[in-house]
C-alpha cells in the first residue's frame, strides 16, 4: 500500500511577491475588455442615439436643444398613449399564452425519457428554422378566407360559410405570435425544469405527494422562475415583432413598434421617435425588474 | 449475571413479520451490485444495516422506499406483494443521504409537507411541526430556508421531515453522518427514544458500528453486495462467522488456526491454544477471532474454568482516550501480535517497552471464524 | 397514476398534439406549396412538380443570401458566445461592482425595437468609418444576440458549485486552465442551446440587418424586399429545403445530444 | 479592384437584363439593396447620411425633404444622354427641381387606382364614395400609407391643394377616414400583400397601390376591373437619384442613363405593369392612357403631421 | 511510567513554525463568525480541527485555502504574508467537504487533474494516479464518472486528489466523514503514516473526538466562531479548561462545585467532594468534570493517596460492546449521576438495577472547570 513514490517534498510554483503588480495590471486590462466591451459596443451608440429623444423638430430640421417635449407629446396624445397599453397587453397574452402552453409541451418532453425526450424538443424547436417572414404568410393562409381552419371547420360542419375571425384582428395576431414564438418559451422552460434535483422528486413522493401535488408543490414553484424568463423573452419579442401586426392584425393591427418606426421615416420626427423608444424601454426593463424581485420575493432558486 | 440487553436485543426474534424481501436483488446493466437475499424486518423492530462503502446499504433502502426497482425478487408488507407500489403510496418515509430538502420552502414547510399531502388540518400540522423541530433543536430556525443552514443542520430538518409523518417505516441513510459527537449522541438518544414509543419499524443505514450496536435490535452486515451475517448485535459482536464480520464490526485480532480431530474431538489449533468445536467440521483453512478488550493484564482475579493465560512482550502502547491500546507479541520471535485495549486507569503499573506483558483471557471470548 | 391524473396526462397530450400541429402548420403549407399550385378554390394536386426546386439553381441570388444568413449567424454566434461566456465567467469569478449595470446594458439591444438598435449602430460605424457590409451585420447581430446567450450561460453557472473552480484552482490550475478545463465542459448544453436559440434569431433579423448590410444581401432581406411584390414559388422550395436539412442535422444530433446529456 | 455601384431601389426595378447589361459596358459590378417603404429609404439614407448608397429610385414627394437634408446631389443632364428619350409629360417634373437644378430623373410610374370585382359590380364604381358604402363593409382593403390616403380623400372631397391643407381640411380628411375605417377590413403592405388578401376571397373592393395589381391578380383567377374614380387619381412617379455620398458620380450618371434606354421602359411595362416614362406605346399597350386624370404627387405642407393623423386613424379602435 | 505518547504529542512544540495566522477573523456582513484567532502551526504538524456544526472550522481552513479573504489579520508561510496570494499559487491542496469532484471526468481523471496543471509528463501521471488509487482501494474504479460512484467512493476520490500533488500543506475537510468504519481505520492510519513520511502539514477537521485523539499532534477545539482550547490531545483530554470542551471531548460526568476559601485553602466542594484549587479564584460558580472511564466499581485494590470512593445506586446498564455504561446515582434521593464506563468484561460480578454499586477514582482525574 505504501509505494507511492513520493519524491522530496517540492514546494509548488511559488510567485510571491513580484508579479503582483503584473497582476494587477492584468486584472485591470481584462476589467476593461469585460466592461469596455459591452460599453463601446452598446451603451455608446444607443445612449448617444437616445439623446435625440430631447431634441427636436422644427420645419423638418433637427433642432439640438434640451427640451421634454417629446415625453410630454407622448403623455399628451392620447393615440400614442392607447397604442402602447394595447401592446403592451396584447405582447402581455401572447407572452402568457407561450407560458401556458409552452409550459404543458415542455413539461410533457420533460416527462420522457432516454432518446425520445431530446428528439422532441429538437422537433419543438426546429420551425424556428423556417424564415419568419414566410411564416407569417403561411399563417395567413392557414387563417385566411379560404384556408385550411376555415375549411375544416366548414368540413366538421360547425361553420357553413367561411369565416373571418381568425384573420385581420388581435385574435389573429395573437395566434400568430403564438405560433411564431412559442418554441423561445418551450427551450427556457424545459431547462428550468430540468435542473429540478431528481431527488426532490423522490423527497415529495416519499412523503406521499401524489404526482398531482408533488407537481403544485415542487416542480411548477421551482420551474417557475425559469419559466417566467422563457415568457419575458417572448414578450419582448412580440413588443418588437412589427410584421405581424400589420400582416395579420387587419384594421387592429397597429401596434407601438409600427408608431415607433412610423416617425424615422418620411415623418423624420426621430427626436419623438426616440422618446417612444425610451419609453417603451423603461416600461420593458421595469416589467423585468419587477418579475425578478418577486421571484426573489419567492425565495425560488 | 445481569442482563446486559438493555435495548430489547434479546427480544429481537419476537416481532411479527413486517416486510418481506424475497430474493431481491439488483444489477445495472451487466454489473451486479447486490446478489438476492431473503430477510425478514419485523414490526417495531431496529434494524441497522451496516457495510462498507459501495456494499449495497443504499441500494436495499432505495429498493425498499421505492425508487428503485429490484431487479430479482419481491417485496412484501404485511403479506402483500408492494414491489410495484407507487412509492407515494408506501407508509414508509426516508431521510435521504443528500438530504434531497425542497429549496424554496422554509423549514416548517419542509418539515410540514408531508403532513399538508396528507391533508391534515393546518393547525394540527402546525403543532407537530412545532414540536418535532423542537425535538432535532431547530426550533428557532423554523423561518429558515435550507441554504442558510449549515450541513448538519439540513441533515436534522430532513430527518424532522421524515418522522413528523409517523410512517410504519422509516428508512434512514446515515442520518447522523453529518452531525458533531455531541448533538449525534443526543439524537442517537433520540432516535432510539422515539422509535421505542411509536413501536415503529426504523431501517437504520450506519458507518459506525457502536451506533450500531447501541440502537439496533439487529443488524446487517454487507459486503461487496452480500449479506455477510444477520444478528443480535451480542451474536454478531460475540459470534462473527467470518473474517469480515469479525473485522469489520469492531477492531478485532484475527489468528490463524489449524483443524485437528473429526467429531466430537474436532478441535482448532492457534497461537492462543486450542479451541473446541461443535458443528460439521469447515472445509478449510479457518481463523479465531479474539477482541483486544477481552484481554486482562496481570495474573491476579478469580481463575475460572475457561480462563487461558500466556505472557507476551510489550510492542507499543498507544493512548486512545478512555482506552489504551497495547499491541503484544506472543512471545519472543512469535510471527503473531495481538492487540489488547485496557481503560486508561488500569495502567497503573507501569510496563516498557519490551517488557514482559502477563495476557489472560477467557476461552468463551474466542471466536472460530468457519465462513 | 390515479384516473384522474391519467387523464389529465392524456388530456395534456391532446392539448400538446394540437400545439405541434398549429407549430408545424406555416412549414406544412410551405412544403405543399413548394410541390403543388394553390388556387382560390384549393390545392391543385395535379399540378404536383418538382420545377421550383430545380428552378432554385438559377436563382444565385436567393442562393448566395442564404449563404450569406449561414455565414453571418455562424459567425455572430461563435463571436457573442465568445464574448458572453467570458463577461458570465468574470462576473461568476468574483464580485464585481457594476455586474447589474453592465447586465442591463447588454440586454438593451434586445430589449429596444430592432430599429433603434439598427439606426444607432448604423450611426457608430458610420462615425466609425466602418464600411457597411456583412461584418456590420455580423456585429449588429453579435450585439442583439449576446443577453441571450449571457443569458442562458449564467443560469448554468449559477449551478455550478463554486467548490468546483475552487477545487480546480486549489489543485493548481490558473484561472484559464480552470475556465477551459472544468467550467467550459460543463457549460456544454447551454452553450448549445443558446448558441441554437441565437443562431435561429440571426437567421431571420430583419431590420437590424437592413440597416447595417451593404450589397451583400442576407436570406430576410431578401425575402423582406420580395414581399412587396410577392415572393417567386421558389422561395417555398427553398425553405422547405432549410427546415429539411435542419430536421435531419436535429435527428442526427438528437442522438449524440442524449450521450452527452446521460454522463451528467 | 473593379468599380462598384450600390443601388438602393425596389424590386423589378433593377432586374437582370438591363443590369448584367450595364455590367458589361462599364466593367463595374452592381450591389443592390431591396427596399420595403419609402420609410426605410429615408431611416437608413438619413442613417449614414447617404454613404451607403450611390444611386436610389424613389417617389417625387420624398425630394423636397431629400434636398433639404442634402442626402441626394443634382444629376448633370450632359452626362445622361438618353434623357433625350424622356417623354415629354416626364422631361420638366417640377417636384424634383430645386434651386433649378434637377435633382432625379423620372423612371416608371403610375397611379392609385380603384380595383374592384368584376363578378359584383358589373359597372365600374364611378366614385370613390363606393369606400364608404355600408354594402361593402368588411369587404374593403386599403393601402396602409398615410400621404396616399390623406391625398385621395382630399381629392374626394374636393380640395383644390391636395399637399397644402388647411387645420380644416386636416380635420375633415381625418374625420372622414375614421369613418371608413368602418368598412375597412384591413389596411395592407405591399403590392402582394393586397393582392394576395384580395385572392384569399371576401373581398370586393381594393385601394390598390398601382396597376401591376390588376393583372397580378387575373393571373389568380380573379375578373377584376380598374378604374379611375371621377374625382381623379394620384399618380406617383418613381425617378433615380444620386446620392450625397455616392463615390463614383461618373458611374452613377451612366447608371441613370442606362435606365432611360428605351427598351428598359420597355420591358417595365411588359413584365411588371408599371408605366415607363421613355416608350409611349408600351404604356398604351397596358392602358395607361389616363395621366391627365392623375394628379402627380409632390411634397406635402407637413409630413409629420400628416403621419401622426394617419397613426391616429389605425390606432382608434372601431366597433 | 510508561510513556503514552505514541504519536509524538510531547514534541508538538518543537515543530518549526510554518503558518502563522495572525489575528485572523472572518465576518459576512454584520455577522461575525470567526472571532480573530492567533494560531501558529508547525511544519510537519498534524493539527486537527474539532467543533461542533457552525462552530467556524471550516472558515478557518477556507481562509488558509485562499477561497476565502480574511476579514482582519494575516496569514504568513514561512513568515511571508500569502494574505493575498491567488488560491493557485498556494502549495495547498483541499479535500473538500462535499467532494467537489469534476463530474464530467472520471476517476482517473479527476485524481491526474493536479499533476496535468503542472505539467508532468503523461506517463509520471498515469502512475501515480494508479498508486493513489490502489491505496483509496478504488482500482478498479478509475474509469467510472463521481455519478456512478457510491457517496464514500466519492470522498476517497477527492482524498486521492488532494494528496497526489504532495503539497507542502494539505487541508482536510472531515474527509473520513462518509467512510464505514473499516475503511476509516485504515485511512486514518494511512493518512497518518503518509504525514509522518512526507512531513507534510496536514490541518485536519473532524467531528470524531478519537480520531482527533489518535492521530492529531495538536487539536483547537472551536464553538461559536471562538477557539476555546488549543493543546496536544492529554492536554485537552485531562485537562479541559470548560464545561465545553470537557463535554464535548467525549463523554463526561460534570457536576456543580461551589468555591470556600481563598489563596493557599482554595477548595471546591462537589457532589464528589472538596477539591483543591491552585490559582487565582474564578468568578462564580464553577464545575467539575469526571469521566465515565476514570471510575472504577468494587473496593478491591490498591489505595493510592488521591483515591477517593462513594457507594451509589445503580439505574441503568447498558452494553455497548467493548464497554458497558452504567449510570449511578450518587446516593439515595441526591439529584446528581455520573455515567460509569466499564470494559464489558469486568462485570464478572453481576450487579442488579437499584442495587449499591461501589464507586472509586482518583482526585486527580478530576478536573475543575474555571473557563
Ligand atoms: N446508478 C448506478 N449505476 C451504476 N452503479 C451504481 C449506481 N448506483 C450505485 N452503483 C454502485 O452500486 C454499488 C452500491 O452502491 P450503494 O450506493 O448502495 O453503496 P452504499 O453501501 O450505500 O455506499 P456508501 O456507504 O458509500 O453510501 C456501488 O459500487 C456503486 O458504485
Ligand atoms: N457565505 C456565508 N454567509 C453567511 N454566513 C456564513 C457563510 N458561510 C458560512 N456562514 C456561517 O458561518 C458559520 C461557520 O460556518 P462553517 O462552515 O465554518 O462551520 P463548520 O464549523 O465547518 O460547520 P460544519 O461542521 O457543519 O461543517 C456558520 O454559522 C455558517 O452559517
Ligand atoms: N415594385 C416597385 C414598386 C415601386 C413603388 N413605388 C410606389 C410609390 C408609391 N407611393
Ligand atoms: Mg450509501
Ligand atoms: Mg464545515
Amino acid at each position: 500500500m505504501a509505494d507511492l513514490s513520493f519524491a522530496a517534498p517540492q514546494a509548488g510554483p511559488m510567485r510571491t511577491g513580484v508579479p503582483s503588480r503584473r497582476r494587477q495590471l492584468r486584472r485591470i486590462a481584462l476589467a476593461l475588455v469585460v466592461y469596455g466591451l459591452p460599453v463601446l459596443l452598446i451603451l455608446v451608440p444607443l445612449a448617444t442615439f437616445l439623446l435625440y429623444s430631447f431634441w427636436s423638430t422644427a420645419d423638418g430640421q433637427l433642432v439640438k436643444s434640451f427640451t421634454l417635449a417629446n415625453y410630454i407629446d407622448f403623455l399628451a396624445k392620447p393615440v400614442y398613449r392607447s397604442v402602447f397599453t394595447g401592446t403592451l397587453w396584447l405582447a402581455g397574452i401572447v407572452a402568457t399564452t407561450s407560458l401556458i402552453f409552452g409550459y404543458i409541451i415542455a413539461y410533457l418532453i420533460w416527462r420522457l425519457e432516454g432518446r425520445l425526450r431530446y428528439f422532441l424538443l429538437l422537433i419543438s424547436v426546429i420551425p424556428l428554422a423556417m424564415n419568419y417572414i414566410v411564416k407569417i404568410y403561411a399563417m395567413r393562409n392557414i387563417l385566411g378566407y379560404n384556408g385550411p381552419v376555415n375549411w375544416l371547420l366548414i368540413q366538421i360542419g360547425v361553420l357553413d360559410v367561411p369565416s373571418k375571425a381568425f384573420i385581420y384582428n388581435q385574435t389573429a395576431v395573437m395566434i400568430t405570435m403564438a405560433v411564431i414564438y412559442l418554441p423561445y418559451a418551450i427551450l427556457p422552460i424545459f431547462l428550468s425544469l430540468e435542473r429540478i434535483s431528481p431527488s426532490l422528486m423522490a423527497a415529495s413522493a416519499d412523503l406521499g405527494g401524489r404526482p398531482g401535488p408533488t407537481f403544485v408543490h415542487v416542480v411548477l414553484p421551482l420551474s417557475l422562475p425559469g419559466s417566467i424568463v422563457g415568457a419575458l423573452f417572448v414578450m419582448v419579442l412580440a413588443l418588437g415583432d412589427y410584421l405581424t401586426p400589420q400582416m395579420v392584425g387587419g384594421n387592429q393591427g397597429f401596434t407601438f413598434g409600427r408608431a415607433i418606426w412610423s416617425q424615422f421615416g418620411m415623418a423624420f420626427n426621430w427626436p419623438f421617435g426616440a422618446a417612444l423608444a425610451v419609453v417603451l424601454l423603461v416600461s420593458v426593463v421595469l416589467i423585468i425588474l419587477v418579475a425578478a424581485a418577486i421571484s426573489r420575493h419567492a425565495r425560488v432558486k | 449475571m445481569t442482563s446486559l440487553s438493555s435495548n430489547g436485543a434479546d427480544a429481537g426474534m419476537s416481532f411479527r413479520n413486517l416486510i418481506h424481501l424475497a430474493g431481491v436483488g439488483k444489477s445495472y446493466g451487466a454489473v451486479n451490485v447486490l446478489k438476492p437475499i431473503d430477510l425478514t424486518i419485523g414490526d417495531g423492530e431496529f434494524l441497522t444495516i451496516l457495510g462498507p462503502s459501495g456494499s449495497g446499504k443504499t441500494t436495499i433502502l432505495r429498493m425498499l422506499g421505492g425508487f428503485t426497482p429490484p431487479s430479482t425478487g419481491r417485496i412484501l408488507l404485511d403479506g402483500v406483494d408492494i414491489t410495484d407500489m407507487p412509492i407515494f403510496e408506501r407508509p414508509f418515509n426516508t431521510v435521504f443521504q443528500d438530504y434531497a430538502l425542497f429549496p424554496h420552502m422554509s423549514v416548517a414547510k419542509n418539515v410540514g409537507y408531508g403532513l399538508k399531502m396528507r391533508r391534515r388540518p393546518r393547525a394540527e400540522i402546525d403543532a407537530k411541526v412545532a414540536d418535532v423541530l423542537a425535538m432535532v433543536e431547530l426550533a428557532d430556525k423554523a423561518a429558515r430556508y435550507p441554504a442558510e443552514l449549515s450541513g448538519g443542520q439540513r441533515q436534522r430538518v430532513a430527518l424532522a421531515r421524515a418522522i413528523v409523518c409517523e410512517p410504519r417505516v422509516v428508512l434512514l441513510d446515515e442520518p447522523l453522518g453529518a452531525l458533531d459527537a455531541e448533538l449525534r449522541r443526543s439524537m442517537q438518544d433520540f432516535l432510539k427514544a422515539l422509535q421505542r414509543r411509536i413501536r415503529t419499524t426504523f431501517v437504520f443505514i450506519t458507518h459506525d458500528q457502536e451506533e450500531a450496536i447501541s440502537m439496533s435490535d439487529r443488524i446487517v452486515v454487507m459486503d461487496h453486495g452480500k449479506v455477510e451475517q444477520v444478528g443480535t448485535p451480542k451474536d454478531i459482536y460475540y459470534r462473527p462467522h467470518s473474517e469480515f464480520v469479525a473485522k469489520f464490526f469492531g477492531e478485532n485480532n484475527i489468528l490463524p488456526a489449524r483443524l485437528t480431530g473429526a467429531g466430537a474431538s474436532l478441535a482448532a489449533h492457534s497461537p492462543l491454544g486450542s479451541h473446541a468445536l461443535s458443528g460439521p467440521a469447515p472445509a478449510d483453512a479457518i481463523s479465531i477471532a479474539i477482541r483486544p478488550e477481552s484481554f486482562c493484564v496481570g495474573m491476579a482475579g478469580k481463575s475460572a474454568d475457561d480462563q487461558r493465560s500466556m505472557t507476551g512482550l510489550l510492542e507499543s502502547l498507544t493512548f486512545l482516550g478512555a482506552t489504551t491500546q497495547l499491541v503484544v507479541r506472543l512471545g519472543e520471535g512469535s510471527p503473531h501480535t495481538v492487540k489488547v485495549r485496557l481503560p486508561t486507569p488500569d495502567l497503573g503499573s507501569g510496563i516498557g517497552i519490551g517488557e514482559p506483558v502477563p495476557l489472560r483471557w477467557s476461552d468463551a471470548d474466542v471466536s472460530i471464524l468457519t465462513a | 397514476m390515479t384516473a384522474a391524473e391519467r387523464m389529465t396526462i392524456t388530456l395534456l397530450w391532446l392539448i400538446g398534439a394540437l400545439v405541434f400541429a398549429a407549430l408545424y402548420g406555416p412549414a406544412f403549407m410551405v412544403v405543399l406549396l413548394s410541390f403543388f399550385d394553390i388556387s382560390r378554390e384549393g390545392i391543385d394536386w395535379s399540378s404536383f412538380g418538382l420545377q421550383w426546386y430545380a428552378r432554385l439553381g438559377d436563382n444565385p441570388q436567393m442562393l448566395a443570401a442564404l449563404g450569406n444568413t449561414l455565414l453571418v449567424g455562424a459567425s455572430a454566434v461563435a463571436l457573442a458566445t465568445a464574448l458572453a461566456l467570458g463577461l458570465a465567467y468574470y462576473m461568476k469569478t468574483g464580485v464585481r461592482r457594476g455586474r447589474a449595470l453592465i447586465e442591463l446594458v447588454i440586454f438593451l439591444p434586445f430589449v429596444l425595437p430592432a430599429i433603434i438598435t439598427g439606426i444607432s449602430l448604423l450611426i457608430a460605424f458610420r462615425g466609425l468609418g466602418l464600411e457597411r457590409g456583412l461584418l456590420t451585420v455580423t456585429v449588429g447581430h453579435v450585439v442583439l444576440v449576446l443577453a441571450i446567450i449571457y443569458r442562458m450561460v449564467t443560469i448554468r453557472l449559477e449551478s455550478l458549485e463554486n467548490s468546483q473552480i475552487e477545487a480546480s484552482l486549489d489543485l493548481g490550475a490558473n484561472n484559464w486552465q480552470t475556465f477551459r478545463h472544468v467550467v467550459l465542459p460543463q457549460l456544454r448544453s447551454a452553450l448549445v442551446t443558446s448558441g441554437l436559440l441565437a443562431f435561429t434569431l440571426s437567421f431571420d433579423e430583419t431590420l437590424v440587418t437592413f440597416f447595417l448590410v451593404g450589397g451583400d444581401a442576407t436570406l430576410p432581406i431578401r425575402l423582406w424586399a420580395m414581399m412587396r411584390v410577392g415572393f417567386t414559388p421558389e422561395v417555398n422550395a427553398l425553405v422547405s429545403i432549410v427546415l429539411a436539412v435542419t430536421i435531419t442535422l436535429a435527428v442526427l444530433g438528437a442522438m449524440s445530444l442524449k450521450e452527452t446529456m446521460a454522463r451528467k | 479592384a473593379p468599380k462598384e455601384l450600390r443601388v438602393l431601389t425596389w424590386e423589378g426595378y433593377a432586374d437582370e437584363p438591363w443590369v448584367k447589361a450595364f455590367e458589361a459596358k462599364t466593367g463595374a459590378k452592381v450591389k443592390i439593396t431591396y427596399t420595403g417603404s419609402v420609410d426605410e429609404i429615408f431611416a437608413k439614407m438619413t442613417a449614414s447620411k447617404g454613404e451607403d448608397f450611390d444611386v436610389i429610385a424613389i417617389e417625387t414627394s420624398s425630394y423636397k425633404r431629400l434636398t433639404q437634408e442634402k442626402l441626394i446631389q443634382p444629376v448633370d443632364l450632359s452626362k445622361i444622354p438618353n434623357a433625350k428619350n424622356l417623354l415629354p409629360a416626364f422631361g420638366n417634373v417640377s417636384a424634383i427641381v430645386f434651386d433649378g437644378k434637377p435633382y432625379a430623373v423620372p423612371f416608371a410610374w403610375g397611379s392609385i387606382p380603384l380595383i374592384y370585382d368584376k363578378a359584383v359590380f358589373a359597372e365600374p364604381p364611378a366614385s370613390w364614395n363606393v369606400l364608404w358604402d355600408e354594402q361593402y363593409k368588411g369587404r374593403i382593403i386599403a393601402m396602409d400609407d398615410a400621404n396616399n390616403a390623406i391625398v385621395t380623400t382630399a381629392l374626394l372631397l374636393g380640395y383644390k391643394d391636395p399637399f397644402n391643407l388647411t387645420d380644416a381640411q386636416f380635420a375633415s380628411i381625418k374625420a372622414k377616414l375614421l369613418d371608413q375605417k368602418r368598412f375597412v377590413s384591413t389596411y395592407y403592405a405591399g403590392f402582394d400583400d393586397g393582392v394576395s388578401i384580395f385572392a384569399q376571397g371576401g373581398v370586393d373592393l381594393m385601394m390598390s397601390m398601382g396597376e401591376p395589381q390588376a393583372p397580378m391578380l387575373r393571373k389568380k383567377g380573379l375578373d377584376v376591373g380598374l378604374t379611375i374614380p371621377k374625382e381623379g387619381a394620384i399618380g406617383w412617379i418613381d425617378c433615380w437619384a444620386i446620392s450625397a455620398g455616392a463615390r463614383d458620380p461618373a458611374l452613377a450618371h451612366a447608371w441613370i442613363d442606362a435606365m432611360l434606354e428605351e427598351d428598359v421602359g420597355t420591358y417595365i411595362s411588359e413584365k411588371t405593369g408599371y408605366g415607363n416614362t421613355t416608350n409611349a406605346a408600351a404604356n398604351e399597350a397596358i392602358g395607361l392612357t389616363y395621366a391627365d386624370k392623375l394628379v402627380f404627387l409632390q411634397a406635402p405642407e407637413d409630413f409629420a403631421r400628416r403621419i401622426d393623423l394617419w397613426n391616429e386613424i389605425k390606432a382608434t379602435p372601431v366597433e
